[in-house]
């Protein structure tokens, strides 16, 4: 039971550092204290459901809720515009062909024939 | 489907007891001569599938169920998996342990230990020859009539 | 009591296997008489098997190897050869069948409600039974034949459950592809023990590794060996079934396919570790004065696997716009994550000069320790989003992310789950992701700095993927699609809550897992000589 | 080196095999193919079982013969049933597979139909 | 002849080669190198499990396991089977 004790207080070093939950979980219930002290510096006059909360795009009314949502095929729309070369690749490779799936296989048989068998 | 010609059908029912004899025996005498539980239940399952050509796979299907063959196979697989566990309780007491090797189970028999075998000699081997053979008959013509009778659409009737 | 115990503790490996194996010849007749008894049964099939992998691992952790014969009392005859089947237990065996209980217990208790609407719930119970019967045969057997045995009855079984909905055209073409690329596998897996049985004339894994010898037809056994199981454990670029398998499978068998892969990465560790350990310090060629070990090369190989295992599995998941197959390429960027650890650790092994044992460097102990804490992570984090994908599926009938949107304002313990599994993948502390991950950055930041720095930024990448779930499945207003949308039934939430509740305890409580399994697990792991003196 | 043609041959027929799975279209071929990598490694186990001027592993009458390997001959028996699993089940998802997207080239199926 | 093809091609020579290299280097046909074990199940089939047949005696009794496993996988194998040709509707 001590032992079990012991190893729950410990700290985990893993050669150049440590990581410890409860010191972490003591820290995040700090900056959580902090942050609801913050809060009650703000502004006391806020109602809900009145003109002060609604919200404008470039002084526009906001569209409806439903349209405003983002389909998940244009999130990171960016990122995989940068990258289309490598994801054009990426498409080629997976071409959803089972004789293609055994190729990757026999391709990589061949490989580690070669790197094992003649070194 | 519904079957072959009436030749196809009298010499298939002729044929059909005499390789289920012959896969019966190759079942029986698995620990003896070449064969066993897998070979004699193939015999049996493709006599079964004979039928099953000759006579059409809505009429075979009529005689008998697949859910059938589906507990008989249960069946066969926990008289075998029932024998590797009553070596738990017999004998040294070890999972598959051969526990009524080299006794008398049957005393008309009197041949025991080294020498030929007999019918009797070979402890759970016989028993575990039946089991597996009672599970392979029945898988495989489960397997046979069940893709049988999921195409029988595309055959025409 | 003790004795039943006690027989129950000496007879436990052979009844781990037996026993789902038992319930499953039972379950189509029980099926017969009542459904809810069926799925009660299997339930108490699962949670017996559990209770004898609770005894067995503990007895493992205590008291080392145990070893059990099937039919006879001695492993050996003529202490030369073994001619019965055994099962060889060690430390590594253990993790990975409480990893696999784990996996059972979760699985099966979520599908109670899960499979309620569809038909032929017998044969998918039997099939249940059986991939869990195949998945700890797997694990716990010291016998290469009856490895490629329970490997084909595992896939088998779970070919057959991938494409359980038949009325999805391409579930039943996942199915094919799986059974293909799993039966292409396990024949050439076959090949090279029967390689390995012609030069020794033995099928026992400690009996092969003791008297294996480093020539031109072990090396060919060891490359088959390494790349059927690294097809079957979905290594890049042989990947390519698993997203599609893991996406169309019911998330309930997904759950088990998961801890099935984890197995065939186990067969890579014991290939490696223990049939082929006698050599991984012996040096294959020399190059001018340095030697090239065994180790080097194979860590390398398993290195530069890992970094493209990672780097397309995490880029390929940022893509997907179906969950279960994000889910799925993220599941195969979490593998990269084991491999490297286990390749930066192969790399520090080495031969001691004065004892002449094996023994590992600091960084390579950590790697090992990372690794196999990141096995059992992995495990629970991506079964825990695969429920939770299925879970969305259930309620909504979608699982085109697209589609989705507003879920978190109806199905509460969903979200809660989701978001404990989201950093949980993601390695965000104080989940267990952090603490495995953190081992497997600091040690191979020695090995190599660039390692580490791919590693980390691929994790980043693999928060960015599920904030996308996240974004567009829960957040946002609710659709008037899903406006009447239900929170999933109890035995889901059970089946979820039991997986959450784990990965918290890990992360709260490192340590206590660290030192009581993972140290003995990272120790029985390179020491293929007390493997050998387990039956020899 | 005459004495390794078998084995030669069951190279032979593990590569056409696997010649089949990769250049064949036919889902139906592809399973050929399959099965034929399986006879290949079948051939193989058997083949080790052979040894020169002996007889089955089967006493029958008296005296003691040199025979042949028993061990291989049980794995290839294994093997044959694993290979009729396998076989049954690929050919029920191709009967699937036919019904979905009715054709069995294997460049076609495969993808979402919603 | 397109990319895929070619690459097919060099790395099933490269197969061959290896496989060809690893059957000329197998023991020759017929006299195997090591049969201890099976000389010892052929000794004693007959005093240990009562068999003529050694190959049954190997089946059912030495590696009984494999043959439960074998049994298994048919078994799996029917489930699966009649589980995919169930009616879709209750």
């Amino acid at each position: 039971m001590i032992l079990i004790i012991d190893s729950i207080l410990k700290t985990l070093t893993t050669g150049s550092g440590f990581w410890n939950p409860l010191v972490w979980i003591f820290t995040i219930a700090i900056v959580l204290l902090l942050m609801y002290i913050l809060r009650g510096f703000g502004n006391k006059g806020y109602k809900e459901g009145t003109e002060q909360t609604k919200s404008f795009l470039s002084g526009n009314e906001e569209y409806e809720k439903e349209k405003m949502h983002v389909k998940a095929s244009n999130v990171y729309w960016g990122f995989l515009e940068t990258f289309r070369w490598l994801y054009k690749r990426f498409d080629k490779m997976h071409t959803g062909n089972v004789s293609d799936y055994v190729l990757w296989f026999v391709v990589i048989m061949g490989i580690l024939f070669l790197i094992i068998g003649v070194i | 489907m519904m079957g072959m010609s009436k030749i196809v059908k009298t010499i298939a029912s002729i044929a059909f007891p005499l390789s289920m004899i012959y896969g019966l025996y190759v079942i029986a005498h698995g620990h003896l001569t070449p064969g066993g539980g897998f070979q004699g239940g193939a015999i049996v399952a493709s006599a079964c599938a004979m039928i099953l050509v000759a006579f059409g796979s809505v009429w075979t299907m009529g005689k008998i169920k697949e859910k059938h063959l589906s507990v008989l196979e249960s069946l066969g697989a926990l008289g075998f998996i029932g024998l590797a566990f009553f070596g738990l309780i017999y004998g040294i007491n070890i999972f598959f342990n051969n526990f009524l090797v080299n006794q008398n189970v049957i005393p008309i028999f009197n041949e025991i230990g080294k020498g030929l075998a007999n019918i009797n000699t070979a402890g759970v081997l016989p028993l575990m020859n039946f089991a597996v053979g009672l599970k392979v008959i029945a898988g495989l013509f489960a397997i046979v009539l069940v893709m049988a009778y999921a195409t029988r659409l595309s055959e025409g009737k | 009591m003790s004795d039943i115990l006690n027989t129950l503790l000496y007879h436990s490996p052979a009844l781990i296997v037996a026993v789902p194996l038992l319930g499953a010849f039972l379950t189509p007749l029980i099926g017969k008489i009542n459904d809810k008894l069926r799925n009660i049964f299997a339930i108490v099939i699962v949670l017996i098997t559990s209770f004898l992998v609770y005894l067995l691992v503990s007895d493992v952790f205590s008291n080392g190897i145990r070893t059990y014969v099937f039919g006879g009392s001695s492993p050996l005859v003529n202490n030369s050869f073994a001619v019965r089947i055994l099962f060889e237990v060690d430390g590594l065996n253990a993790f990975m069948a409480i990893i696999a209980s784990i996996l059972a217990i979760a699985g099966v208790i979520y599908s109670w409600s899960f499979m309620k609407e569809n038909t032929g719930l017998d044969k998918y119970y039997t099939l249940i039974l059986l991939m869990i019967a195949g998945m700890f045969g797997m694990i716990l057997t010291g016998d290469m034949f009856n490895f490629f045995v329970f490997l084909e009855i595992t896939s088998i079984a779970s070919c057959a459950l991938i494409a359980f909905r038949t009325n999805q055209g391409s579930a039943v073409d996942a199915g094919f592809k799986y059974i293909v690329i799993s039966s292409i596998g396990a024949l050439f897996i076959l090949f090279a023990i029967g390689i390995l049985y012609s030069q020794y004339n033995a099928l026992n894994m400690a009996v092969i590794a003791n008297s294996i010898s480093y020539g031109f037809l072990d090396k060919i056994a060891l490359v088959l060996l390494i790349s059927g199981l690294a097809m079957k454990a979905g290594i890049v670029p042989m990947h390519m079934w698993l997203p599609d398998a893991y996406g169309r499978a019911p998330s309930s068998v997904t759950l088990i396919l998961i801890g099935t892969t984890q197995a065939s990465l186990y067969g890579v560790l014991r290939v490696i570790f223990s049939i082929y350990g006698k050599h991984l310090t012996l040096p294959v060629k020399t190059i001018g004065d340095t030697n090239l070990s065994l180790s080097a090369l194979i860590g390398i190989i398993l290195i530069s696997f890992a970094l493209l295992t990672i780097l397309i599995g995490v880029l390929m998941a940022l893509k997907q716009n179906d969950f279960k197959k994000m889910i799925a390429f993220a599941a195969v960027g979490e593998i990269g994550y084991m491999l490297l650890a286990f390749g930066a650790a192969i790399t520090s092994i080495s031969t001691d000069p004065l004892t002449g044992s094996t023994i590992l460097a600091t960084h390579g102990e950590v790697a090992l320790k990372g690794g196999i804490f990141h096995i059992i992570n992995d495990a629970l984090d991506v079964g825990l989003l695969f429920l939770v994908a299925g879970a969305i599926y259930y309620a909504t009938k979608h699982s085109s992310l697209n589609k989705l949107g507003g879920l978190a304002r109806n199905m509460k313990y969903t979200t809660i789950f989701f978001i404990i599994g989201l950093l949980a993948v993601a390695g965000i502390p104080p989940m267990n992701g952090y603490v495995s991950k953190l081992l497997i950055y600091q040690s191979t930041f020695q090995v190599n700095p660039i390692l580490s720095i791919i590693a980390i930024l691929c994790s980043i990448l693999l928060l960015a993927v599920f904030v996308k779930v996240f974004h567009s499945a829960f957040l946002g207003p609710k659709l008037p699609k899903f406006k009447d949308v239900k929170e999933v039934p109890k035995s889901m939430i059970l089946g979820m809550g039991i997986i959450a509740c784990i990965i918290i305890f890990f992360g709260l409580f490192p340590n206590l897992i660290l030192d009581n399994i993972i140290d003995p697990v990272a120790r029985a792991i390179f020491d293929y000589s007390a493997y050998i003196g387990g039956v020899l | 080196m005459i004495y390794n043609i078998p084995y030669i041959a069951v190279v032979g027929l593990i590569l056409i095999g696997l010649a089949a799975v990769i250049f064949k279209r036919n889902l139906i071929k592809i399973v050929i193919g399959i099965t034929i990598i399986e006879s290949g490694v079948n051939l193989f186990l058997i083949t080790l079982a052979f040894r020169e001027n002996s007889t089955a592993p089967i006493y029958h009458g008296t005296g003691s013969r040199l025979m042949s390997l028993p061990v291989p001959h049980a794995l290839t028996l294994t093997s044959i049933v694993i290979g009729v699993a396998v076989l049954a089940l690929m050919l029920t998802l191709i009967i699937h597979i036919y019904r979905h997207y009715k054709t069995l080239d294997v460049r076609k199926i495969g993808g979402d139909e919603e | 002849m397109s990319l895929r093809n070619i690459a097919a091609v060099v790395f099933f020579t490269i197969i061959a080669i290896f496989l060809i290299v690893g059957a000329l280097l197998t023991h020759p046909f017929g006299y195997p190198e090591n049969a201890d074990m099976d000389q010892y199940i052929i000794d004693n089939t007959q005093s240990e499990t009562g068999a003529d047949n050694g190959v049954t005696s190997v089946v059912f009794d030495y590696r009984g396991f494999d043959t439960l496993g074998e049994a298994t996988v048919l078994f799996t194998a029917v489930a699966g089977v009649i589980m995919l040709f169930r009616r879709l509707n209750k």
